[in-house]
């Protein structure tokens, strides 16, 4: 093959206009903020898949002891507060949404907007953690913590044993607490954007790191999203109902 | 390629529609459709619908490239390979039939 | 540039060794090549300890009564020789060090996507071997490096949690290296480089990276509950409180499975390179190698269940498992036929790199076929967990994988350093790493057919004279990998410059100075030729600060 | 199939084992065939097409998908003789004939323990008569072990809280190594027997010799020692159901549809009798986990079985109450099985709440520690439990 053979079309490098390596956001190693902001995208996208991997053994463990032992998940289900969890599951959409208006305005340039939106977004996560504590410790109390201490007071039905209550307290307890310390870390990241929002970093042309966060901030959305019903609602037509089973 | 910015109001119609799923499946949860699976089943799929809502437009895919379509389906995939091959050892466990 | 002697000389040109000084230079790096050296250090340090340990096992079995250690002890250096060399050897060993090396100089990049997550990523590394470390000096792990439950969660007495945590973290270390490569493989490619023009080397980072991304985090899940079983008993996987051992199993192969291709592939990109590399000939069915890789990653993922076989799995689920166990193995045959293919009618050299891979190909062929008996569900019954299976993985992880790993670092050497290795003794000591190797695990093939079984202290007396070969063995390839470990760093000092293509090969990496300079190239490089497309010397001009030497391949000099 | 006997295999002591090695060999030819075919044609390029000068130049030889698609169909439909033999004989293996002999084997560490159908019980040593189908019903105190004997080919765990099992017909009369194959702590090489194959007559004058009561007779007097006699009597008037002749059946479970009674559910029904509870009847009864062990256990089956046995013999507890069904016992009811696929109903199954009891005196009180080291001397300095370290 020949040596001067035609040039496939430059990979990146286009978008010339926004090539301008003497920004200070743009990092050494790439050629230009587009290329930049692709890796950052794609790179966030793969984390998030890791993500689904990590809570996916919880999911897979959750989902073969749920349909071995129905009864036990429906009747531990029933003692957490469907309703704190539904008020939970609002104030996360919600969030979900102020996020992505957050998002909207830095591409529209809006500093004010953006930083508004930031904040209503931290403290609606902030929310969500207090609500979620206000379970735990009422759980905690109700010695529902599985492990040592772990008590079921209550009556069990025929067929249930109290073992598979407390497997499903575990899967509570490791799913939204993994769930809660992903919450913590996003309210950790906002504050960052907040700060540098604050300092005017982010243009129309840069704001990458709004958006990554934006994306792993609807991930976790989404998680909650499965786990609400899978947690707070599996049993209630069968307590609420009565006898289920057939 | 330049990103796409998604207008205000579509953001505002999926968080409605958001909200109007979250009601219908606490709704539903406590309905007994009559079989256990059928509650799970309905459950699920207003959450996948959910979870797609929120992926397509909260998280841009909808305008995104096809290598983020790619990544967001395989890592659903993959979810479902480890759940289904699993399950297959446990849905089949007794199956194997043997004179007494 | 050169004193009379040859020694004490410095390199003419800036490059990324003598860029800047001082120890806070190369740990604060967030250069590539520095970080694959950081990587290097650190591998070959956790190789010779997990290599130490081999020793003794092979020492305690030159005997049939356990006489040399206690059981206990003996059940510790098995699995920490297992969870060193894979978890802290084999894993990182050729994507961490070579890989990080080479993948943004093959495609023209400046450096990794994520430079900053990249030198985090050998933190992590490091603070998941000290944890590990740590449970070993305190005592150790007896386990096996299978953790199986019920005995890691409640019966073993050892330092479960420690080094599962050690693990735990090292896997963060894994998926960000991963991560990494995907990113930088699809946005940092130079102008020209198209898919496929991309050295197959890459193709398979790019497809072990995918098994990191998404096998890598259903293990840290598992150790997490592993290590939560422990502490407080949530009954996950303990038949006591209503759990299940044999998820432990199923979750822990669905990472540990893919996880043997994650040793392999990058093993086998690096011999696509050697082979056509020192062949001067284009990669037999380029796009196939290419594709077998992903397919490779992919149905990796959908045979773990063939380490349950008779562990009470499902004899159905054992068959869906078993039938793709034997379809992955075809992408793996489509490779090794290619690469033989590759040989026909080129220009074969026997340099040490070579040497290797050729080694490669016949070792991992027969671990592969190997196997197969093990993916045959009738056999494996018989097979399972007897000196059948250390037989067969070591086939493939040390003849394989290690075969691979020293044969890149030989072909690289030149690149890394900027000097020679001395080829004679590289030569003498490949082929006595290859027999040692053969006589130490061929008759355990013997061994496992004939029922010994694994992870046993003590056995029968009418196993001892294939165990005797087999330690025998084992100290010839002890004594063999010495070889190179004083030469590798003999030749740093003392080594003859190397120029930036020694092998007149194709990749990117040769068109800069050895060792490159920090930016990796002079300008970014424009792509305008195909993969493996040999021309003359003159013509590969160098695209990099030192254009010494480029029409003069350092073939067949031994310098020592 | 009379395959010569490869170099380096153990002794084909029984039926299946040549049989595997018919598929090893088969094996081992395929691997010669291709290592060979590769390592020729490696040698024979390698020196055919040295590097002659330092400048050779080779044409490049772009590929071809007539190689490519051979290399892939041969060695596919190679790949897929291999399976498909693996997998008959895999269900060889692990289908237990009819008319076998039972024994019950328990695991712990470290030693093996077996139980015959006459009242034999032997450590570490197993004696079987030569030509008769024996099939083993397997579990552990403790952690998983392996039961394997080389010399019959076969292999399978045991795993905690459930039943496990193997089968096999020894076809020569002398001692086979048996091994445990899956590692289970510090004395795990040395959880070795041997299994003594004897002609029948020699057998039959062992089974003679010294031997204490059947298990069944072991389980009666277990029944009654333990109460159970009290709720479970022959008539209809006690507060339990009549176990006469439930055994092999299937059963109506309040909530759950009909499981078959097979030893999995008996286990589970005294360890975590709440678990499946009987249609028309009261959860009154308590559970036994912690009282008896894993052999009493198979004891109490063994009576429980025999209640339903018209005959007795070496064949009696395979003849159970079961024989009257079509044999189709897969260990679950095909509407119980629609009901919950899931249910803990056959003998593979999980026995989740079934915590195999003999643990639980000790491990009760410890919080964790495995049990039964008063039995074995030996085992007590092993140190035990998650305590203390992390
Ligand atoms: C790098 C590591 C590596 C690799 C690449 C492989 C590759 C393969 N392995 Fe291996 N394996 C291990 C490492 C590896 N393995 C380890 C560590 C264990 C034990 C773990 C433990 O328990 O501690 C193990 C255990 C193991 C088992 C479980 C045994 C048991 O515990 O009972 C099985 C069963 O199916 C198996 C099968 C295979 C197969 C079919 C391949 C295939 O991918 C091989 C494909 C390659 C070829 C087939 C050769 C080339 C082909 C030809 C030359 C053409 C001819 C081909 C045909 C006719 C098909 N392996
Ligand atoms: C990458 C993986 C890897 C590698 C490279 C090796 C390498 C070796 N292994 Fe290992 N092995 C495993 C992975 C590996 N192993 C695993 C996963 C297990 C299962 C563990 C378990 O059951 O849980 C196992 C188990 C295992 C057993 C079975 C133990 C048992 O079941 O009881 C044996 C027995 O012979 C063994 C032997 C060896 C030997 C002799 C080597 C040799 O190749 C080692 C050669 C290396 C050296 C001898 C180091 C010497 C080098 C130097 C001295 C260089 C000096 C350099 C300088 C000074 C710079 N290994
Ligand atoms: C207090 C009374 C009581 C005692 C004592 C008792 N049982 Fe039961 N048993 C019951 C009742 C009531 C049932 C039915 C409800 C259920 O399944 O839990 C039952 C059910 C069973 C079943 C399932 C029967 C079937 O047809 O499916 C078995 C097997 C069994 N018991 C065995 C035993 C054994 C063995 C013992 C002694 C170790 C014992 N029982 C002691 C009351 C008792
Ligand atoms: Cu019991 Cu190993
Ligand atoms: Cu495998």
């Amino acid at each position: 093959m020949a040596h001067a053979e035609t040039l496939d079309a430059h990979e990146h490098g286009g978008a010339a206009a926004t090539d301008h390596h003497a920004s200070s956001n743009l990092a050494h190693h790439f050629d230009n903020l587009e290329q930049q902001r692709e890796a950052g995208s794609l790179g966030m996208w793969l984390f998030l898949v890791t993500e689904i991997m990590f809570f996916g053994g919880l999911f897979t463990g959750y989902i073969i002891y749920r349909m071995q032992h129905p009864q036990a998940f429906a009747i531990a289900s029933s003692t957490l507060n469907w309703k704190l969890g539904a008020l939970n599951t609002v104030v996360l959409i919600v969030s979900s949404l102020t996020m992505a208006l957050a998002v909207y305005f830095a591409q529209m340039g809006s500093r004010r907007m953006q930083i508004i939106f930031l904040v209503a977004t931290m403290l609606l996560g902030a929310v969500f953690l207090v609500v979620k504590g206000f379970e735990y410790a009422d759980k905690f109390e109700h010695h529902h913590f599985p492990g040592l201490g772990f008590q079921w007071t209550d009556a069990v039905p025929a067929g249930v044993s109290t073992h598979h209550i407390q497997m499903f307290y575990w899967i509570y307890f490791a799913m939204t607490g993994l769930h809660a310390l992903h919450m913590i870390i996003g309210i950790g990241a906002m504050l960052f954007l907040i700060y540098y929002a604050y300092r005017g970093r982010y243009t129309p042309e840069y704001h990458a790191p709004v958006e990554l966060t934006g994306l792993y901030w609807h991930f976790v959305d989404i998680v909650w999203i499965f786990l609400f019903p899978l947690l707070y609602l599996l049993g209630a037509h069968l307590t609420h109902g009565g006898g289920g089973g057939h | 390629m330049s990103e796409h910015i998604v207008s205000k109001k579509v953001y505002y119609l999926i968080f409605g529609a958001l909200m109007v799923l979250t009601a219908l499946t606490v709704w539903v949860a406590n309905i007994d459709l009559g079989s256990e699976k059928l509650n799970t089943v309905v459950a699920l799929a207003i959450a996948v619908t959910k979870a797609v809502l929120v992926v397509l437009y909260f998280m841009h895919v909808r305008y995104s490239s096809r290598l983020t379509w790619v990544v967001v389906a395989g890592g659903f995939l993959w979810l479902v390979i480890m759940v289904g091959l699993t399950l297959s050892d446990y849905l089949s466990r007794g199956l194997l039939t043997y004179p007494r | 540039m050169t004193d009379a002697m040859g020694t004490r000389v410095k390199f003419a040109h800036e490059n990324y060794i003598n860029a800047n000084y001082g120890i806070k230079s190369w740990l604060l790096t967030k250069d590539h090549k520095r970080i694959a050296l950081l990587y290097l250090a650190s591998v070959t340090v956790f190789f010779i300890l997990g290599g130490i340990y081999a020793l003794v096992i092979r020492l305690e079995l030159l005997t049939p009564a356990g006489n040399i250690v206690q059981p206990m002890t003996y059940n510790k250096l098995f699995t920490q020789h297992g969870i060193i060399m894979i978890f802290f050897f084999l894993i990182p060993s050729i994507p961490a060090v070579l890989g990080n090396f080479l993948v943004p100089l093959m495609i023209g990049a400046k450096d990794l996507a994520f430079p900053k997550l990249n030198l985090l990523s050998w933190y992590l590394y490091l603070a998941g071997a000290l944890f590990t470390i740590w449970a070993l000096l305190n005592g150790g792990i007896d386990t096996g490096w299978t953790f199986y439950t019920p005995y890691s969660t409640t019966f073993s007495n050892s330092y479960v949690v420690a080094a599962g945590l050690g693990i735990f973290i090292n896997g963060f270390s894994s998926i960000l290296t991963g991560l990494n490569f995907i990113v930088t493989i699809h946005t940092m490619r130079a102008p020209g480089m198209t898919w496929f023009r991309l050295p197959l080397f890459i193709w398979s980072h790019y497809a072990t990276s995918l098994i990191m991304v998404l096998g890598t985090p259903v293990i840290a899940i598992t150790i997490l509950l592993v290590a939560l079983e422990r502490i407080v008993h949530i009954g996950i996987f303990d038949p006591r409180l209503g759990g299940d051992p044999v998820l432990f199993q199923h979750f822990f192969w669905f990472y540990s499975h893919p996880a043997v291709y994650i040793m392999i592939l990058p093993s086998m990109g690096v011999v696509s390179e050697l082979i056509s590399t020192h062949s001067r000939k284009n990669v037999f069915g380029y796009s196939f190698v290419a594709f077998s890789s992903l397919a490779i990653a992919v149905f990796g993922f959908l045979v773990w269940g063939h380490h349950l076989f008779t562990s009470s799995q499902s004899v159905y689920a054992g068959m869906i498992f078993s039938f793709v166990s034997f379809a992955v193995a075809i992408p793996s045959a489509v490779k090794v036929f290619n690469w033989t293919a590759t040989l026909y009618k080129g220009s074969i050299s026997y340099d040490t790199p070579m040497l290797y891979a050729l080694g490669f190909i016949g070792l991992f062929t027969i671990g592969g076929l190997t196997g197969l008996f093990l993916a045959a569900l009738g056999l494996d019954v018989h097979l399972t967990d007897s000196y059948f299976i250390v037989a067969h993985f070591h086939y493939i992880m040390v003849g394989g994988a290690l075969m691979g790993y020293l044969g890149g670092l030989h072909n690289w050497w030149p690149k890394i350093t900027g000097r020679m290795y001395p080829e004679g003794w590289g030569r003498f000591s490949a082929l006595v790493i290859f027999v040692g190797f053969n006589l130490t695990f061929f008759p355990q093939f013997l061994l496992g057919y004939m029922g010994m079984p694994r992870r046993y202290h003590a056995y029968a007396e009418e196993f001892q004279v294939l165990n005797v070969f087999s330690t025998a063995g084992a100290s010839i390839l002890g004594f063999g990998l010495l070889i190179p470990g004083i030469y590798f760093i003999w030749s740093m000092r003392y080594g003859k410059f190397a120029p930036p293509n020694p092998w007149a090969a194709t990749g990117l990496e040769w068109r800069t100075a050895s060792p490159p300079p920090t930016e990796n190239f002079a300008s970014t490089p424009v792509v305008t030729w195909e993969a493996y497309e040999y021309r003359p010397m003159e013509e590969m001009e160098v695209i990099g600060p030192d254009k010494r030497d480029t029409a003069q391949p350092a073939h067949g000099e031994a310098t020592i | 199939m009379q395959l010569p006997r490869l170099p380096f295999t153990p002794e084909q002591a029984s039926t299946v084992s040549t049989e595997v090695d018919a598929l090893y060999t088969y094996l081992v030819a395929i691997t010669l065939f291709f290592s060979l075919l590769v390592t020729v044609l490696i040698f024979y390029f390698a020196v055919k097409y040295r590097r002659r000068s330092e400048n050779e130049l080779p044409q490049p030889i772009a590929g071809s998908v007539k190689l490519e698609t051979m290399w892939t169909v041969i060695p596919f439909l190679i790949s897929m003789t291999i399976f498909v033999w693996g997998a008959s004989l895999y269900f060889t293996l692990y289908r237990p004939p009819k008319d076998a002999i039972e024994i019950f084997v328990v695991g712990k560490q470290w030693m093996w323990k077996f139980q015959h159908t006459e009242g034999q019980r032997e450590i570490n040593e197993l004696h079987v008569p030569v030509g008769a189908k024996v099939k083993l019903t397997m579990t552990t105190e403790d952690v998983i072990h392996s039961f394997a004997v080389p010399a019959f080919r076969i292999r399978s765990d045991v795993v905690p809280g459930r039943y496990t099992f193997a089968w096999f017909e020894a076809t020569k009369p002398g001692r086979y190594a048996l091994y445990c194959t899956e590692f289970c702590g510090t004395n795990h090489s040395g959880m070795t027997g041997w299994v003594e194959v004897m002609e029948p007559t020699a057998y039959q004058a062992w089974l003679a010799g010294g031997g204490s009561d059947s298990p069944a007779a072991q389980g009666e007097q277990l029944f009654q020692s333990l109460g159970c006699a009290t709720c479970h009597r022959a008539d209809t008037q006690g507060r339990g159901p009549v176990l006469t002749g439930v055994f092999g059946k299937p059963q109506r479970i309040q909530d759950v549809g009909d499981v078959l009674v097979d030893e999995s559910y008996i286990r589970e029904s005294i360890t975590n009798p709440a678990a499946k509870v009987v249609e028309g009847f009261q959860p009154i009864m308590p559970s036994y986990q912690g009282q008896v062990s894993e052999e009493q256990l198979l004891q109490l089956i063994a009576y429980i079985r025999s209640l339903g046995a018209p005959q007795q013999g070496t064949t009696m507890t395979n003849s159970g109450a079961g024989q009257g069904e079509p044999t189709t016992t897969t260990g679950i009811n095909p509407d119980a099985q629609r009901s919950n696929p899931l249910g803990p109903t056959s003998p593979n199954q999980i026995q989740g709440n079934a915590p195999p009891s003999g643990l639980s005196p000790q491990g009760r009180r410890s919080g964790q520690t495995g049990g039964g080291t008063s039995q074995t001397g030996g085992n007590s300095n092993q140190p035990r439990g998650g305590n203390s370290n992390q």
